[in-house]
């Protein structure tokens, strides 16, 4: 990790921490209301893996679009999106994001250029090119970037959007978040050599450890300046590791079968290995910050997600009969 | 009014609108030159801004068409034959008819696609299917079928105007069929039909390419003395489903001719209707006449069997008349 | 007879005829550690050429499994979600559905699909579809809809010895309801109706999730002194039309009911079947109960709003008996 | 060009002459039908391109498979299929191959390896992907040739096969055939970098001058030996030219509008450069073939087309109720 510590500096790696903290004690929640049964939809957490999202976003602009994948919760707030707004839609109340219509797998939130999270694997690929060419063709600086797995570079949207993106120099980020499983399947069994390579026909790549936030930063940096520049597009690929399951309950569908060893999620979750304590180490270290202002931020976060926990217990029932009029604009369905 | 071939009409369309609103975009394979006639000169027109060919790639297009109106463009994405939509259905039928309602209606995708659909030029099987039942089935996205010049320009201009995603599906086969035109701003609106020919004695409900055979059904029927009302419904999304109850209330009997297999197919669903909310007019069985539940043979006799027919319209309505 | 989950009962099936047949293999993605729970232990009982992971690929995993049968395999094609079909659409409607008439009957295919469909249990738009009126629409693929352990297992075991390419979709929300299996060799035929309530007021016409919600209808009904029929299709192609006739020649009334949504949806054929061949028998309206034409919310309450529900069933069928 | 001349290479290399030459000829019959309005739907010929299919179908057996494309009249011919059989199909009549029920665009004849040719454009990738790992399972030494255009490589699916085919060890043969035109549009236009880059992440590849038939046919040896070998897939491109428009008839369908320049076409049909004359000249002038052992050929070939239009033309219609069986085995639609 390297980062010069202006003061200036000092308030933008905090608030990379705290992002990260947030998403954490975020997800961690929802694991328990989870389990609790409170949640009516399955849930799919970003845990672990909160630096590569966070890093990412950290350089967008609210204008910019991103597109998510079915573990979206991370990269919305990442993107800045809002947890009350989050809760109320997972827990299937109207103050949701999306007025409970959508749920878990479907977050978004179009003022914060969040174009959803999505249930298709590869669903993203399209709409963020889409997106990007809209920009391109208005000339309105922003960039698009699409967040995909390693499970969905499979899909062969994958090498289409590659293709378009690639020949309309459009502003693009391809930032692939490797964490080498799909559902219950290890990519690699699936998956012929490194991610890596079908990128480097198209465009420019950068591999980059996916839980050090500072180098995804200075990765995606390096990205959207090209796409902002009018150079086209970058693939970036964040090294990283899911240590929830595939899904909460994820148990009850294995039935006590495995794709994995408990020594494998351990090994990444050392002090030396997790992003947020990894990042917290650096940040003492380097005299960026102190163990009480770090503290203090997981203290604040608490706040935030036991609030949003009130406030989407508090919300109302979605309105059963929306369902009619959200089809079109205008008309019924 | 001008006489127009029904493309040269969406052509017109297409022009009239791209000129009267900038955000209009015309993407897809070969839109510059123009495979199917009905962007040609767009290109010179407009630009390279506007009107642009695509790799092939066609489950990316229909996701791009989405993604692009995030910039609050109109998006219309010519998809060549109504077959390639299956190949690029994922994104039509997971994400475009469905993010408005996952989104709580955060967006509006204002797209209208084209494509050419049916049989009668030996096209065989994947050249020339009918995607509506599909497309009318998965909720979200409107769908417009044209049977003549006019309503060719009024409804697409209409698709052209809605903040709706909407199919405008080309009937492969007639695009160089002749029709009036009404000069100045001509607009169709969607889920209104027209009633094309007045008679007592059956109504034949149908849209698209099945029009003129039906109208051609009509005449036979009037020499054998057989009144018969041609009611086109021009869109499947929105229905005009008074219009069927109106017309079986004046004729008490009822043929749905359309170009799509029978199971599960757009006629079943008219049908249906008429078996609902027009049972008490209802004289006699209601009738099909469509294609059996096959893909569509290559050779022409072959083909010919199995499209909708004016003598088969007459048979079917003489089965259930007198 | 056993007492069976219906998703042991698939699994059964499937373990049953691939020890029978050797050349029937299993694709998709997860079916190894089986997602849901149909493909469970497979792997370790035949091995891995015979049951193994894919990549997430829809849209070759469907081209494939055509393929593959050229070495004369039957392929099992595990879809997951029903949604996902729309992703894989390519080769299902433009290839498998049409290349035994392209290639004028050179090739046969064997292919089993198995897909989870339905709502129920707030999985949202993206994976509570129901892709069945698409499916029955293509043409050239069955379509087995099984409401019970007993059928779930007859008509795999039919699909699996078939030479035709077979959809079974699997009600995502009740994989876990018990019910009885007859031992021994048990094969449900294609095509043949299941009369499971018999009553003389009103026909309920219903097939795969819908089931179960129409007998707990008919109880109700029964309370107010109305006997409904309850006739279960099992499959939608083939289609038994002659149970359909039948049940509404004994009872005079139809109320259909599906979980598709209502526009070009299975409901829909099925009462155009009552309105052409069955309309001698008819005394009222043909109703439709089955899924306004939206797509799935999330939130319980409004997921329950646009899913056919016994008092739904209760409310069509009193407002056309008596 | 190069290969040694015993005398079982020259019955090798008169072969695929004469296969070439029967692919010339059969097209060229065809676009005079086609002008003088015969033949009931489009057909998309092959012409100039006879190098690429002849020379990678000179390696195959016929227990092979191949997949091939809207333009496949020529993959058909060079795999071993029936001229007479094509024509009845493309006539439309009761003799066809497909009994009329395919035409054209659907040419296949399974006894010979054909599964089709494909009106989708990509829709061979997945079908030859299914039939190599058919053969895979049975262990039956049989390999799957994928032909498929440049425009089709921008199809997900080319990835998404390569994917497979490369973790499997699939004995797959990728047979792109770049003419640098897909329908109206030059495909750089639409296509970011070099198709064979594309590749290069799954497996070997090889590119190669695809009017040259001993080069191509070297190739396709070298990468049918792995696939049989059970090495896996091997990426082909062979560079070519298609001298006819996209399909006959195209100028009514271009009105006047140009995607490319007479003299662009005529510098593909020089002496030099056109696969069979080329072919030709180097026969002649290694003293492998005599002038007049290439008129006999071009004698007996011309012959053979002649008949061919005799037998496709005294066919009888085909039968129109035959649909209603066809779409199901033992089951009426
Ligand atoms: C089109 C489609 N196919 C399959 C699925 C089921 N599915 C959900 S997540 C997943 C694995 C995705 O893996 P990856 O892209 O690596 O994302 P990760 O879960 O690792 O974050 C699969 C197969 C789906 N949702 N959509
Ligand atoms: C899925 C699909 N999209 C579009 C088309 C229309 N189409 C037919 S051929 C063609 C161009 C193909 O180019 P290429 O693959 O290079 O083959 P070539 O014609 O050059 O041999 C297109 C776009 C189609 N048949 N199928
Ligand atoms: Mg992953
Ligand atoms: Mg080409």
């Amino acid at each position: 990790m390297s980062a010069g510590t202006t003061s200036e500096n000092r308030d933008t790696l905090s608030a990379l921490l705290e992002r990260m903290v947030l998403i954490r004690k975020a997800e961690e929640r929802l694991s328990k209301a989870a389990q609790a049964g409170e949640l009516p939809g399955a849930v799919h957490l970003y845990i672990g893996q909160e630096a590569s999202g966070v890093g990412a976003c950290s350089q967008l602009k609210d204008s910019d679009w991103i597109t998510s994948t079915h573990r979206g919760h991370g990269h919305f707030l990442a993107k800045g999106g809002d947890i009350n707004a989050m809760y109320a839609e997972i827990w299937g109340k109207r103050q949701g994001i999306c007025k409970g219509m959508g749920g878990s797998m479907h977050v978004a939130d179009v003022s914060k250029g969040i174009l959803g999270a999505n249930g298709i694997v590869g669903g993203g690929f399209a709409i963020a090119t889409g997106a990007a060419y809209g920009a391109k063709l208005r000339d309105d600086g922003r960039v698009s970037m699409c967040f995909f797995g390693d499970g969905a570079a499979n899909q062969g949207v994958f090498m289409e959007t590659m293709n378009v993106s690639s020949v309309w120099k459009l502003p693009m980020v391809f930032l692939c978040e490797n964490n080498r499983l799909s559902e219950f399947t290890v990519s690699s069994t699936i998956t012929a050599g490194n991610l890596v390579d079908r990128a480097k026909a198209f465009m420019p790549t950068i591999v980059v450890d996916g839980n050090d936030v500072l180098a995804v930063r200075e990765a995606v940096g390096e990205a959207v300046a090209r796409a902002r520049g009018g150079e086209g597009p970058t693939y970036v690929e964040t090294g990283t590791y899911r240590i929830h399951g595939h899904l909460e309950a994820e148990d009850a569908f294995l039935a006590g079968g495995k794709y994995r060893s408990k020594e494998e999620i351990e090994a990444w979750q050392t002090k030396e290995r997790d992003p947020i304590s990894r990042f917290e180490t650096y940040l003492t270290s380097n005299g960026i910050m102190d163990e009480a202002a770090i503290a203090a931020i997981h203290a604040r976060v608490q706040q935030q997600v036991d609030d949003a926990v009130k406030f989407a217990e508090a919300g109302d029932d979605a309105d059963p009969k929306l369902s009619y009029t959200l089809m079109f604009a205008d008309q019924e369905a | 009014m001008a006489r127009r071939r029904l493309i040269q009409a969406i052509n017109d369309a297409l022009a009239e609108e791209m000129e009267r609103d900038e955000n209009i975009i015309v993407l897809g394979e070969d839109v510059e030159l123009a495979i199917m006639g009905d962007t040609r000169g767009l290109l010179e027109r407009f630009g390279p801004n506007r009107v642009r060919n695509t790799p092939i790639c066609e489950a990316t297009l229909t996701g791009m068409a989405l993604g692009a109106t995030a910039a609050g463009y109109h998006v219309v994405l010519h998809m060549m034959f109504a077959n390639f939509v299956y190949t690029g259905f994922d994104a039509i039928a997971n994400q475009i008819a469905k993010m408005r309602l996952m989104t709580g209606g955060q967006m509006e995708f204002p797209i209208t696609f084209l494509a050419a659909y049916g049989g009668g030029a030996s096209n065989a099987a994947q050249h020339s299917d009918s995607a509506h039942p599909t497309l009318m089935n998965i909720g979200g996205i409107n769908v417009a079928m044209p049977s003549n010049s006019a309503d060719a320009k009024g409804l697409l201009k209409t698709a052209l105007r809605s903040r709706n995603p909407c199919f405008f599906l080309e009937p492969a086969s007639r695009g160089g069929q002749m029709g009036e035109v009404p000069d100045g701003e001509h607009l169709v609106p969607f889920g209104k039909a027209n009633v094309l020919r007045e008679g007592k004695d059956v109504s034949i409900v149908t849209f698209g390419t099945t029009v003129r055979t039906s109208l051609d059904a009509a005449d036979q029927l009037a020499e054998q003395g057989i009144e018969a009302e041609v009611v086109d419904l021009r869109t499947l999304v929105p229905l005009d489903e008074n219009a069927i109850v109106a017309t079986l209330a004046r004729t008490g009997r009822m043929v749905v001719v359309d170009e799509s297999r029978d199971r599960g197919g757009a006629g079943g669903y008219i049908a249906a209707i008429a078996a609902d909310k027009g049972f008490k007019s209802l004289k006699a069985p209601v009738k099909r006449v469509n294609i059996p539940n096959v893909a569509i043979p290559y050779a022409p006799i072959a083909e010919r069997e199995v499209l909708p027919t004016a003598d088969k319209i007459v048979a079917a309505v003489t089965s259930i008349v007198g």
